[in-house]
């Protein structure tokens, strides 16, 4: 087979630039061949090389005393959680192969980040998702929608992870590019950290799982491309099929290998495949590695070494074993019934080389490839919307006179109302471990004996006390579009403060930049600020950014999506006495709101980018609610201390739909089973705010205000702990009946819960039928 | 006592067995794997939940196949207790030690929630322990949970008290909106003629400690542990 | 030679698969439609004596590929 | 009339349940196996004129019965 001559057109179809082609030939002192050019072309895409975004993330705080392993050392962080245990935990987008087929490409979304988790020698243990979607009203989007949520119910649920959380908004923006983010968490004693990296001069370099075939050719500079219908049409030769049986075995015989010491390296076949696992491993180690691919088991016949270089066929891994251990490779490989081969050798060139039947076919240095792409700093300029965003009031914009009507609007809202259409599909139960299922406002997993990864001896090691992790994910990406900078800070004290309603206290987090074409100076400045702001708020919460992943390009033809910073943190419980849910327990207890009712600095009161004025008034403009993060710190330090001495039953914090959304979710969110939720009642007094717009006063979302509900016999001792800790504590109702009634001066809000519930409960449902 | 529970290739509930018996209920458990051909000695068998063989072709159509199952069929045929749960009750329907099949979730999705069950009678094993009239709030997480068998198959199940469980409301009412799954007679588990082999759909290994939700599911290992117990207590004399 | 093996529900069996593609059909307008069911279709691509292979797959049919319980099948040998 | 359909996964996507039955009918024993493919089957009774039925139910596959990016089919009409 010959094979084709390398032209400009060539180079440009493979989106390298001529200055990047000089670059390669400078690297190499020739020009390179076809396959090298291929690889040259994953490896310097956005997805591998975040060439425009590296110095953006540079400005993420990325230490803290418990990090074990640090943003970009290796496939995933990993955070000391005390006896000797330690998490590890990351997100990954898989938007693109998403919308051209949402079914496997959410599918093998969920497969690529498990693959993360467990090759840093952590066992699997929970996993969450983010998506977004243009409107239900549209058949085409309710079949992504459809596709991708079956998709990862699919593979998650084979596999046998539970997907405890998530978030699922729907926009006009995403239409035709959906959002698919996919967050898995492992856990693994500190000496069981593994690495990718090619250590051992002479060491052998074997290829473990499924037979390598065409699928998911250069799915790496996919996801770096706009996604217009062309490019759509050329993948569909390429979609990549999910195989969560594999998986599963693939996993349990790595940790299985991983527990012998046999291996000295391990990185799983990812974006780019059989490329980058071999280039990036070399070049962590500082080595060479050497393989030949007439060894690559193959699953179609006549695959040429670009083919196989770049397939991103899934479920396999790279190891690389501690010579003389072959057998302990090959045994534990049988047992499980999986292909393997020793495909290669780690060399001390520095250089990535393949061969063909020995035949000499790629020959780079793989630091060069792994580490020197090109790096950009795009020009960015502040988007001409945002002038009119800035210039938006409320003047025209008269106050409601139907707030009961509104509320029940806005819980049958698709974007907040439940997700349980979502959720139920998900196995969110499996290995026993998890506490607070999805729908309260973090989901928290124990973590017990049988969550580890086994040791050489075949046990779990020492006893230790449970722990207990918390996890949420969220973005308000329309505060993001109306304001990157404040909308990033929001994303991450919004994720904070979701874990601090539940008890935890926050570990560290992992992003998922979804932006646009960062070409466009406008999108670049949305990428540049939101940045700016997610990294104010990692730091003010002492968070710091274990890994994440950037998806750029997320266009369809009527322009880029709205900047989906998405932002999963990841938090500690040590005593379960202190895990917290949503909702409210008894009648009679006392309703107490931390925070102030309305931030009177802020001209549109809280309603700019509001579900409500989404909803209601069909307005996505105005500044979005400012945040403070030293208060909103101290509120979250507030809300744990409260939590700590015992005076909370119940916490909830204030987002999308404001206080009377907030407060509805306290009554009517408790699943005991079933079709057979708890409601239970709220009589809440603000009368004392009757010069406020009622619309603000409701659906107004002003940051840092949690819902509290505390016993009387305990609300003094309530009182007195958070006054001493600085927090602004109000009484508002008590807990009890079978309605939800806001009082307010200009109008009262009076409901039957089963009128909320229904709405809230069904929406999605009845838009899928 | 001492278990064996069954790892199939994509079991993943087989970990949730064992920790109910032997961390919660204290008892000896063993992992026995799929091509192992004996039990060892044991007193019972759980097959577990998970996705054998990914689920592929049809539940538990490839694991039926394993060597270790003619082990357990030859348990089961000299009277041991074998309990198959979700995955597991597939599986023992494909083998043919339990009647019946388990299809399609009648909402063609896979649930993953809470649901009502109510023992319907109170003579095997795995029920005994159930106070009468108690409902069961238990979880279930499976696509392919609807049950079905031939009309005669279900008169003969009536006929010699082989319904184990049924799906219920809250209050214990037999209804259509109460069955999570299509169920014929809104059946959640089944036992054999004999009643030494029993599989249901819901998880009680996921309902067995507070800090999970529900110890409701514990009552099903009780009263299995009860019966073994008198089992191999010697006659009085 | 090839063996295609088709794998349909019992009609006493709840399909509601079927069910569901025939709403789908109706509702983007197809007219006519009497009932839908949905099966398997499998491809064994096999070597042997004809005879033989006719043989085993009766056999794989009845102890793997399909459950009588709830399946019929049907197959040619190509 | 009876539409008789075959969906089976196109030749390069992966079939990893075809694989695995593939690996089943071999641990039984079969020889002789070269591949396995696993897709579905439908059967749809419809009523009308031969020639539109005919290009309807081509539309129905393309549109809502398989999907093209993983799968081919074909049908008959009887
Ligand atoms: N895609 C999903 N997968 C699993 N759980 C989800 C998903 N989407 C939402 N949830 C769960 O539903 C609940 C409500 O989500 P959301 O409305 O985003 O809450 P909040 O406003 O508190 O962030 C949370 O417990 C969340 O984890
Ligand atoms: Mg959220």
């Amino acid at each position: 087979m010959t094979e084709p001559a390398i032209t400009p057109e060539l180079v440009q179809k493979h989106g390298l630039t001529p200055e990047e082609f000089e670059r390669i030939k400078t690297i190499l002192g020739r020009s390179p061949n076809y396959t090298e050019l291929g690889i040259f072309s994953v490896m310097w895409s956005e997805h591998c090389s975040y060439k425009n975004t590296r110095p953006l993330l540079k400005g993420f705080p990325t230490k803290s005393e418990k990090i074990l392993v640090g943003a970009g050392e290796e496939n995933a962080g990993i955070i000391d959680i005390g006896d000797g245990l330690a998490i590890a935990f990351k997100i990954e987008s898989h938007n693109h192969p998403s919308a051209v087929e949402p079914f496997q490409g959410a599918a093998t979304g969920v497969g690529g980040i498990i693959r993360d988790i467990f090759t840093m020698g952590a066992r699997p243990i929970c996993a969450l998702n983010s998506l977004r979607f243009g409107d239900l009203t549209s058949a085409e989007v309710r079949r992504l929608f459809s596709g991708v949520v079956s998709g990862i119910a699919h593979y998650g649920n084979c596999f046998g992870i539970p997907t405890v959380a998530g978030e699922v908004y729907f926009d006009k923006s995403y239409e035709g590019n959906p959002l698919v983010n996919a967050f898995c968490l492992g856990v693994l004693r500190h000496e069981q950290i593994a690495r990718g990296a090619a250590h051992g001069i002479g060491n052998p370099v074997f290829y473990v799982g499924p037979a390598t075939g065409r699928d998911g050719l250069a799915g790496a500079a996919f996801a770096s491309q706009d996604l217009t219908d062309e490019s759509a049409d050329q993948q569909r030769g390429a979609v990549q099929v999910g195989d969560p049986f594999m998986e599963k075995l693939v996993m349990e015989a790595c940790l299985e290998l991983l527990a012998t010491g046999a291996v000295a390296g391990i990185q799983d076949m990812g974006a780019a495949g059989l490329t980058c696992s071999t280039c990036e491993t070399a070049a962590r180690a500082g080595t060479g590695i050497e393989i030949d691919l007439s060894k690559v088991p193959q699953r179609a016949p006549n695959m040429t070494p670009y083919e196989i270089m770049l397939s991103e066929s899934q479920e396999r891994m790279l190891i690389i074993v501690k010579k003389g251990r072959e057998v302990e490779v090959q045994t534990i490989f049988d047992k499980w019934d999986l292909p393997w081969a020793e495909v290669g050798f780690v060399t001390d060139t520095g250089q990535m080389v393949v061969k063909n039947h020995g035949r000499l076919i790629v020959d780079i240095p793989a630091r060069k490839l792994a580490d020197e792409a090109p790096i950009y700093h795009r020009e960015s300029r502040e988007p001409a919307y945002l002038e009119a965003v800035r210039r938006f009031t409320l003047q025209g914009i008269s106050d409601t006179t139907e707030p009961a009507q509104n509320l029940k609007a806005l819980l049958g809202w698709p974007s907040i109302a439940s997700k349980n259409w979502v959720y139920r599909q998900y196995d969110h139960m499996v290995r026993n471990g998890s506490v607070v299922y999805p729908g309260s406002d973090a989901a928290i997993v124990c973590i017990k004996e049988d969550s580890l990864p086994v040791l050489p001896d075949g046990t779990f090691g020492p006893k230790f006390k449970e722990k207990f992790i918390a996890m949420a994910v969220d973005c308000n990406a329309v505060y993001v579009y109306l304001d990157p900078y404040e909308g990033g800070k929001i994303a991450v004290a919004e994720c904070a403060r979701n874990l601090a309603c539940s008890g935890a206290v926050p570990l560290g987090t992992t992003d998922n930049l979804n932006f646009g074409n960062p070409h466009n100076p406008e999108i670049f400045y949305q990428l540049r600020k939101s940045v700016e702001g997610l990294a104010e708020g990692c730091r003010a919460f002492n968070a710091p950014v274990t890994g994440g992943n950037v998806s750029l390009y997320n266009q369809n033809p009527n322009g880029a999506i709205d900047p989906t910073p998405t932002v999963a943190m990841v938090g500690l419980i040590e005593n379960p006495a202190h895990i917290t849910t949503q909702w409210f327990k008894d009648e009679g207890d006392i309703i107490v709101l931390l925070g102030e009712i309305i931030d009177d600095r802020d001209t549109l009161l809280g309603l700019g980018g509001s579900a409500y004025l989404q909803l209601i008034h069909g307005l996505k403009t105005g500044n979005p609610p400012r945040i403070n993060l030293e208060n909103e710190k101290k509120l979250h330090d507030g809300v744990r201390a409260l939590i700590t001495a015992g005076v909370v039953k119940s916490a909830h914090d204030c987002s999308d739909g404001g206080l009377a959304v907030a407060l509805a979710e306290c009554c009517i969110s408790q699943q005991i089973a079933r079709e057979t939720p708890r409601l239970i009642g709220a009589t809440v007094d603000l009368t004392e705010f009757g010069s406020l717009r009622s619309d603000a006063l409701l659906f107004g979302e002003t940051q840092s205000r949690i819902i509290l509900s505390v016993s009387p016999t305990q609300l003094e001792a309530a009182r007195t702990d958070a006054l001493k800790l600085g927090l602004q504590f109000r009484e508002i109702g008590v807990v009890g009946g079978d309605r939800l009634t806001i009082r307010g001066s200009q109008s009262n809000l009076s409901a039957q819960l089963t009128e909320l519930h229904d709405p809230w409960w069904n929406a999605i449902a009845r838009a899928m039928q | 006592m001492n278990f064996a529970v069954l790892q199939f290739p994509a079991s993943n509930c087989d970990q949730d067995a064992v920790h109910v018996l032997k961390n919660v209920l204290g008892h000896s458990v063993r992992l026995v794997w799929h091509k192992d051909l004996s039990l060892g000695s044991v007193d019972g068998v759980v097959v577990p939940g998970g996705f054998s063989y990914g689920d592929h072709l049809r539940t538990g159509a490839i694991a039926r196949m394993s060597p270790i199952m003619q082990a357990v069929q030859q348990f089961a045929a000299n009277g041991g207790t074998v309990l198959g749960i979700c995955n597991g009750f597939q599986i023992l329907c494909e083998a043919g030690l339990l009647p019946g099949a388990l299809i399609r979730n009648r909402s063609l999705q896979f649930r993953c929630e809470h649901v009502y069950l109510k023992a319907a009678t109170r003579r095997s094993g795995f029920t005994r322990a159930i106070p009468s009239g108690q409902v069961l709030r238990v979880p279930i997480a499976h696509g392919e949970g609807c049950y079905f068998a031939d009309e005669s198959t279900l008169k003969t199940l009536q006929a010699k008290d082989q319904i184990l469980f049924q799906y219920t409301t809250a209050e214990g009412q037999i209804t259509d909106a109460a069955n999570p799954n299509g169920s014929l007679l809104n059946i959640a588990g089944i036992c054999n003629e004999r009643g030494n082999v029993a599989g249901l759909m819901p998880h009680p290994e996921r309902a067995s400690e507070g800090l999970m939700g529900s110890t409701d599911g514990r009552l099903v290992f009780e009263g299995w542990l009860q019966e073994l117990a008198e089992r191999k207590r010697p006659l009085a004399a | 030679m090839k063996a295609k093996i088709t794998v349909s529900p019992k009609k006493a069996v709840l399909d509601p698969q079927g069910k569901t593609v025939q709403n789908a059909l109706e509702h983007m307008g197809y007219k006519g439609i009497r009932a839908v069911h949905v099966g398997k279709y499998l491809e064994i691509e096999v070597e042997g004596d004809r005879e033989i292979v006719r043989q085993q797959i009766d056999e794989a049919c009845r102890k793997l590929l399909t459950n009588p319980v709830i399946e019929d099948y049907q197959f040619t040998l190509e």
